[in-house]
């Protein structure tokens, strides 16, 4: 799957995996499900000590990455994450510390709350969708109001990944002139937390309320003039994230599927040699090759701040996300009515790979968003 | 016949004025089984035994009115009517509560290969008993080994004076657990090639040597069964046609499962008000709750989804016509039961896609069902892998309506005992 | 192909094959092609006396079906067109005739007309599109000025099916309160035909120019009150005809890629023994029942006129159209190299299979059109 | 090697004086041949031999400048260089004139071929003719009994003291017209099995002997050639490897023509401005031309499109990266293949589409660009089917990818002569 990784890379992949292998195994995250807990807190914290939110963070604000490129190597964990559908909040913390990094620069000090989100002590989650809006996060309907040295945040949010486990929001508001984002914690009285369900095993969703939030000027992240920056930086790591993931889930599907071919026979035949199927594991076999191709470029990439990022993202996003939804379903396929079973694991790699499709724009918003990129 | 058969526009008459009557009770809404479809994963329920025990009151409402089993021999218990006189009932009941559960497999497989292949006792007693909602039959067909390969099963029942002792393992049994009855396909002969040493035996459900689970679906649905027989006797007089010809027999009942599954079928009664999807949601109704009832792209997508049911419809219709002229062969069939696993699962696809990011997580107010789009999704092969894959329709279309040559099988003209088996 | 054929059908279907096959076999249409010719004057006169362009007509006009349902005799007409890629305007003349049929009942008298179409002495062809429009024939913008006793038309359309042959044009226009229809002969010294290509061999196309054309009022076509009416007839009867000669392109075409199949040796193997072919042979054999049955099913309501005729004939467009040029290209796939070259006539199909997806409506528009006709 | 091979840096900027100095003419608005394409059905071409003379001088001129094969070695008239610095000049080249014709199969096929298999001679004759721009090579491969079954093909060559006479037929040879030599494959050995009497020889294209047609393609095109060879006699010395070995030989240029046709080559120099399509307007210009470029559905074609585009070009930087670093199979390369021709085909067909009512006929000024959208749907199927079909390419993917069975093959092992062929 990973075609150029330094030697460095290797043995920090190889630590990831023997990490995830012990400590969440595929009956672990089926407990997880049944109990309703999502992620142990210290299975977090000790990813965190593995380096998981440290890699996008500059070395001057505590960080530091493998290979000095932190997104490739944080790319590394997201596919290790997706061949196990691993539990935690690698996603929202670390697409949150993105935000944070960009907007430290142009806004209040954030490097408390950056070092407490690197250590695992906190969790943190962007709110950035509106109740049953589409991805728009620079349209907030939620507004942040001056009142003298502070600000205060109404609205609501919904589909906003562990919620109910964060301890701070990344909350997109327009202000009297523009948008700013602002860092708010979860303990407030005026915040109010409602745990959904979602199709994903063990990744929480909740709707978030804000009644009248009272922030200090402290709160916000970067300005308003870098607000639009920010937010499509967070955007671009979280897109690149969610691909990354979804080609480790669909590298490991593909990968058990064609050893089912293998070894189950039929009239005396193994699956793997009917010609008709041959051909639609040479299909999937390419598709998942683009995947990881177009996602390696989206990473390059963001990870370069190159000025193609944007529509590069969107690229990889509109097809990784819909070639793996049919990769996983032509799998299940292959596997029978086995597939189909709650007992066979296929169908916690097609509910994450489907949550990862769905959310931070679906395929068909990127495409659209493709066609406004390119000048169309 | 010497009866004349009662016209179609007389019975219609007599069915609605019978209806009105309270021959059976209004559908309320949702009331369904079908359509009551989960909000959340592990809430599926077609398998509450009152649910069941409110079939067989049903059916028995329309066996005591005359009108179950309408395209049944009346000898059996049914009413020796027309594919038309079916179809005007299923118009005329649709507003009422139906028995719909026991259309598939009990009325429209069994009982119908049972019409073609059983003894007089055993159409007197499971046809008559089927018909009349005295009892209920299932299918104990599939393995966990099988796969596509039906023929390759390995449960084995051995002669044993008046009876056949059977030891094995069968799966993916539809609602066996409401069942009393099931044909079950065994093999009798281990050196014999694989299709020449099965048969048909008649087994109850519930018996003490037989230990039953029911199978969990990634939807949360637990309507599949599976079986495992220890020492199972059953009387030799169950056995449907001849020992070691069950093949004949098992392919008559799948050639009614094609058509039950293809919604070709003369035996089913009643009809589900046409929802257009699993989730109990149309495609349209999904547009409109997420706002995209007047995007074009989505418009297109309806009117496709829409085109593509209509279609399915209209196949039906039309490859009965072509098998009933004895223009198409029987396996033509297969053509429906490819239709009816491809269009919805396209349907599937536009629905997800068009619900989009509130298909994988539900709302606070409790309004899940957009999500249920999501579980409905995860269940998307269900249509290609039940009632035989889409794999094996398409091998059949070839060899069977095409002609084209037979697939290599390596187990052609092997004892069954020397075929080589995966893991 | 056909299912459900009475004895005197079969009868009809015969005499019309024997008919094509003999005067208009495959080397003649390329004949035409090449000459330029489109199709011979005398050709469609001896089809006309065959009863092609009766068949729509009433006996209280002169006209006369095999069967009593004129719609269904001609579709049998029309498919076995599309199995040989026949020449001739069957698809404009009859639609035409649809119209002046539909007319009849409220609007000036065209019996004249009507014979001398069903003579094959004058052909006819509807003037529908506006110059590079989309299909819309209720909006036109050529208008008609009332002038006293005459009607003034202005304007132009294009893609006109035999603009250059044609005697006479049903042309659509805009009055000062609502849409009306003349019937327009062509020799007018105030209507311009230019021909222009086609992707089809021998079905030409002409842009008109309606300059200034004044007409007696007797050339209406119905009333403008019962204009929409006609339009939907005529619109009807011209796609179920375009679906039915699609429906047997590609049942001639899928019937010789079958036989290539059995016939061609690949590796010592005939091509229909390899699986992954078989399988697309099987799914093609599945669309192309369905393509029948949506077609049958919207020629008995075109017929009938059943109130869901409109639906149902956008339904079988969409299907169709949307499958015939699928088929048509995996056909050309199985001929391997030879499926594209001149030589082969399987372009030829394509060809038409191509003209008539895309005119009197896409299936994209079908597609819309149907949603529009459910109430969404 | 001794020499210091010159920076990218450094070489860029001696190309781009060179090129600014007039070394080639500035490219004129499409007098690239590629796009230069018709407006009708039967306006196709490439081949007029005039631009064929015009691709030969314009190669000298590259030779002449040093900047002739450069990934070449030196010894055979090339310059030794990098990918880099070939992609270099290519980014630079783009506004000159280029003899991109003779990229395939002349340079990136033959030549490449030969680099690996020809004897010194063949290389000094052949190679570096192709690279000065003396010559053009094309290749001799397919046959009309064939199909994708090459290596079941029948013309044959039978050696006669210094000789091979050669007898039989070829067919889709690619602008063999305007070629001078061909690699062509017979069999030598009618009683091996077919893969192992085989033999490569280079033959000269035009001769008395030979008599060649060419083939007219359903969009009017007429680049292929097909040849009958009666008696046509070539030295000895023109066989390349040895005799009965030709199916290593071939197969070594079936590598080379995938990576040409995926685009992963490093023979080839110069690229076409990127418009998108073969009918040289991009899928946006069509949007706009019809008035659907603010159609939500329509943009979200477009949109896909363009990132599939976007995709099959990252896919051969990675499968390039793959194959280098040795972790993937040369096979491989038939992932690129296929990505090659699906997703020009998907977007052909959206283009079509899109054009929708306008791409079926011409315009009376003239303009017929619309149309010929629908002139190239014609041609769709071309990308899977030239260079080996996409059938083969999925073959080789999870036969020698995957590696899984064999498809059964009824020649095998079996002497040619004995095979069973079809009608």
């Amino acid at each position: 799957m990973d075609l150029e990784l330094s030697e460095d890379q290797k043995l920090f992949r190889n630590t990831t995996v023997k990490f995830l292998e012990n400590e969440a195994p595929i009956e672990k995250v089926r407990e997880l499900n049944k109990s309703g807990e999502g992620f142990p807190r210290d299975f977090w914290s000790q990813g965190a000590e593995l380096g998981w939110a440290a890699l996008l963070v500059p070395e001057d604000l505590g960080g530091g990455s493998i290979s000095g490129d932190g997104l490739k190597d944080l790319v590394i964990v997201a596919k290790e994450f997706g061949r196990l559908v691993s539990p935690g909040p690698l996603h929202p913390v670390n697409t949150v510390i993105a935000g944070l990094v960009e907007g430290a620069a142009s806004g209040p000090d954030h490097s408390a709350d950056i070092e407490a989100l690197m250590s695992g002590e906190t969790i943190a989650s962007w709110a950035a969708y509106e109740p049953r809006g589409h991805w728009d996060p620079m349209n907030p309907t939620t507004t942040a109001t001056k009142q003298g040295d502070y600000y205060v945040i109404s609205g609501s949010k919904d589909r906003v990944e562990f919620g109910n486990e964060a301890d701070f929001f990344v909350v997109t508001a327009k202000t009297a002139t523009g948008v700013a984002l602002f860092l708010v914690p979860s303990d407030l009285g005026s915040v109010l937390v409602e745990p959904v369900g979602s199709l994903d095993f063990t990744r929480h969703y909740a709707t978030v309320n804000f009644n009248e939030v009272t922030l200090p000027i402290s709160a916000m992240i970067g300005t308003e003039e870098t607000a639009a920056a920010i937010v499509e930086r967070m955007f671009q790591v979280a897109v690149v994230l969610q691909c990354a993931e979804t080609n480790g889930a669909i590298d490991k599907v593909f990968e058990f599927t064609v050893q089912w071919a293998f070894d189950r026979y039929s009239f005396g035949r193994p699956l793997a040699s009917y010609q008709a199927l041959k051909h639609r594991f040479s299909d999937m076999r390419t598709w998942l090759e683009c995947c990881m191709a177009t996602t390696d470029a989206a990473v390059q990439a963001v990870n370069d701040r190159d000025p193609e990022a944007g529509r590069l993202v969107s690229v990889a996003k509109a097809y990784v996300g819909t070639k793996a939804v049919q990769i996983v379903q032509d799998c299940v396929q292959m596997h029978g009515g086995l597939g189909v079973t709650w007992e066979h694991d296929i169908h916690l790699y097609l509910r994450r790979v489907m949550v990862d499709r769905q959310l931070y724009g679906t395929p068909a918003d990127h495409k659209r968003r493709i066609s406004d990129l390119i000048g169309l | 016949m010497s009866d004349q058969i009662e016209s179609v526009e007389d019975f219609s008459a007599r069915a609605k004025a019978w209806l009105e009557a309270g021959g059976l009770p209004a559908r309320k809404t949702s009331a369904d089984p079908r359509e009551a479809r989960p909000q959340g994963d592990s809430e599926h329920e077609t398998d509450g035994l009152a649910l069941w025990q409110r079939q067989r009151e049903l059916q028995k409402m329309l066996f005591a009115g005359g009108f179950a089993g309408l395209c049944f021999p009346k000898e059996y218990g049914g009413q020796g009517l027309s594919r038309a006189h079916q179809a005007a009932f299923d118009d005329l009941s649709v507003n009422y509560e139906m028995p719909l559960l026991l259309n598939v497999p009990s009325l429209a497989i069994c009982s119908a290969m049972l019409l073609d292949m059983g003894t007089e006792e055993q159409k007197q007693k499971y046809v008559r008993g089927a018909i009349s909602g005295e009892l209920i039959l299932c299918q104990f067909l599939s393995e966990p080994s099988g796969g596509s390969d039906l023929a390759g099963l390995l449960t084995r029942a051995q002669r044993d004076g008046d009876t056949y002792i059977i030891n094995g393992q069968k799966t993916w049994s539809t609602n066996a657990f409401a069942a009393d009855f099931a044909t079950c396909l065994v093999r009798t002969d281990w050196d014999a090639p694989k299709h020449r040493g099965l048969s048909m035996i008649i087994v109850p459900v519930h018996d003490a040597a037989t230990h039953m689970n029911r199978v969990q679906m990634v939807n949360g649905s637990m309507e599949f069964c599976e079986e495992f027989f220890t020492d199972l006797v059953v009387p030799a007089e169950n056995l449907v046609g001849t020992e070691n010809d069950g093949w004949t027999v098992g392919q008559r009942q799948l050639f009614y499962e094609r058509q039950a599954v293809g919604g070709g079928s003369a035996y089913t009664s009643g009809r589900a008000p046409d929802r257009g999807s699993r989730t109990g949601l149309t495609i349209e109704e999904v547009a409109r709750k997420v706002g995209k009832d007047k995007d074009p792209a989505t418009r297109e997508l309806v009117g496709w989804a829409h085109a593509q049911d209509t279609v399915n419809h209209q196949l039906i219709k039309r490859i009965t016509v072509g098998m009933t002229s004895g223009e198409y062969p029987a396996m033509a069939s297969s053509m429906m039961r490819l239709a009816h696993a491809e269009i919805p699962q396209q349907k599937m696809d536009m629905m997800f896609d068009i619900a989009g990011d509130q298909a994988v997580t539900s709302l606070p107010e409790g309004d899940g069902f957009l999500k249920s789009i999501g579980v409905s999704y995860l269940m998307r092969q269900g249509a290609s892998l039940g009632g035989g894959s889409s794999e094996m329709s398409r091998n059949m279309i070839s060899e069977r309506v095409l002609m084209m040559p037979r697939e290599y099988a390596a187990d052609r003209d092997v004892p069954f005992k020397d075929v080589r088996r995966g893991r």
